[in-house]
């Protein structure tokens, strides 16, 4: 499991092929990329600045994902999540788990992004035409959130 | 009791800081004494803590309620609700 | 949308910033890694070795494609299967869907992965300790496509 | 009626052939037809196209049914259920 805060960019084929490269039990790698957009609520963003709370996120980070682990047959699980100022086009995020099956790795990875959405301490500031602005939270994702509760 | 109090994003910006060291009078129990306190101050503080707005709260970098009691040395956040990914 | 079969291994990197870099209204990539296990029904496999049916996959994978997009908000999408003989820890299949945002790449993935497996002319033959086999259709594959049915 | 037969897998291993170009005599009208005329070919022809058997059939690379009509010049394939990804 590899959690990870950062500022640089992340080379995707490295981080997927450190979750299957060296173990034959993966069968399924399912992952998610979050990028930023170049519009937002009907305005233009021209940088996104993502803020964190250093020690809670990676805590808030593990426990999402060692309850995914709890819940599915995860063999492996990678989050990166960026902070600092970020470009439209630029990921943000990058959540991918390894199973032996694919339903586990879907379900899983869907779950560490909702989770992630709703618990971990980021904060999104947007450049607009208008000047800067904090992303508001969407309800939608305390929907999405809402479903996993058993 | 002595705790520490941190702020992110839009608070921090509208408090003017991003942590304090605050010793809590005698009375200030729970999270929830804490925030009245806190909106006690007034101006920024009164509005952005107000009964009824989003904000989050977090005790030992652990998400709490007001209901969570308070010891010496706590470390305290207060932030608006998390929009990440 | 890209839908290629070849033999040849394929670069993350690149399909997947092929579908994002260009667009700055994709908010989410929802990708999928198949990988050659070294295990399947309890025994080992040394190579798996995989057949289809040229210009029927392209065109079943494209009808896939368009259920997908027909069903969820898909700005793009990249279907690459591979054939030909693969060992344990290879890539065998990437789908990756790019969306506005995270639930249409997710279930848009996720639909054209369980229709990949049910209705694309692929077939694996395993090379294990008793011989070379063709892997057996499951029954837990039908059962995900059906799910989808509307 | 003339049409090409394609086969995969382990049914192109068990019938020996890839491919065949073939003349179907007159009563042989659907994909169900067909299917009966290369059974009473017995031997893995019988055994592989058993009723109950699990296989898949395709007409110009579309998945089809018994009941598909054919027609002079048609492309159709046999195979077992899939099993890509």
């Amino acid at each position: 499991m590899k959690i990870q805060v950062q500022t640089a960019a992340f080379d995707l084929n490295a981080e997927l092929a450190a979750l299957y490269a060296a173990n034959p039990k993966v069968g399924a790698v399912a992952s998610f990329l979050g990028l930023v957009r170049d519009v937002n609520e009907g305005d233009g963003v021209a940088t996104l600045t993502l803020e964190h709370y250093p020690g809670m996120t990676e805590k808030a980070l593990a426990r999402i994902v060692e309850e995914a682990r709890s819940r599915w047959d995860m063999l492996d699980c990678t989050v990166i999540h960026r902070v600092g100022e970020l470009k439209p086009t630029e990921p943000i995020v990058l959540v991918a788990v390894a199973s032996s099956h694919r339903q586990d790795a879907f379900a899983a990875c869907e779950f560490v992004m909702d989770y992630l959405k709703t618990q971990a301490p980021f904060w999104k500031k947007e450049m607009t035409p208008d000047g800067a602005r904090w992303v508001e939270a969407r309800e939608s994702d305390d929907t999405a959130a809402a479903r996993w509760q058993k | 009791m002595n705790v520490t109090l941190l702020y992110f994003a839009r608070l921090r910006e509208q408090f003017g800081t991003a942590s304090e060291a605050a010793t809590l009078p005698a009375e200030v129990k729970t999270l929830g004494d804490l925030v009245a306190w806190l909106r006690a101050r007034g101006g920024h503080w009164a509005t952005e803590l107000a009964e009824g707005r989003a904000f989050r709260l977090a005790v030992n970098q652990d998400m709490a309620d007001p209901a969570t009691a308070l010891k010496d040395g706590d470390e305290v956040a207060i932030f608006p609700p998390v929009t990440g990914g």
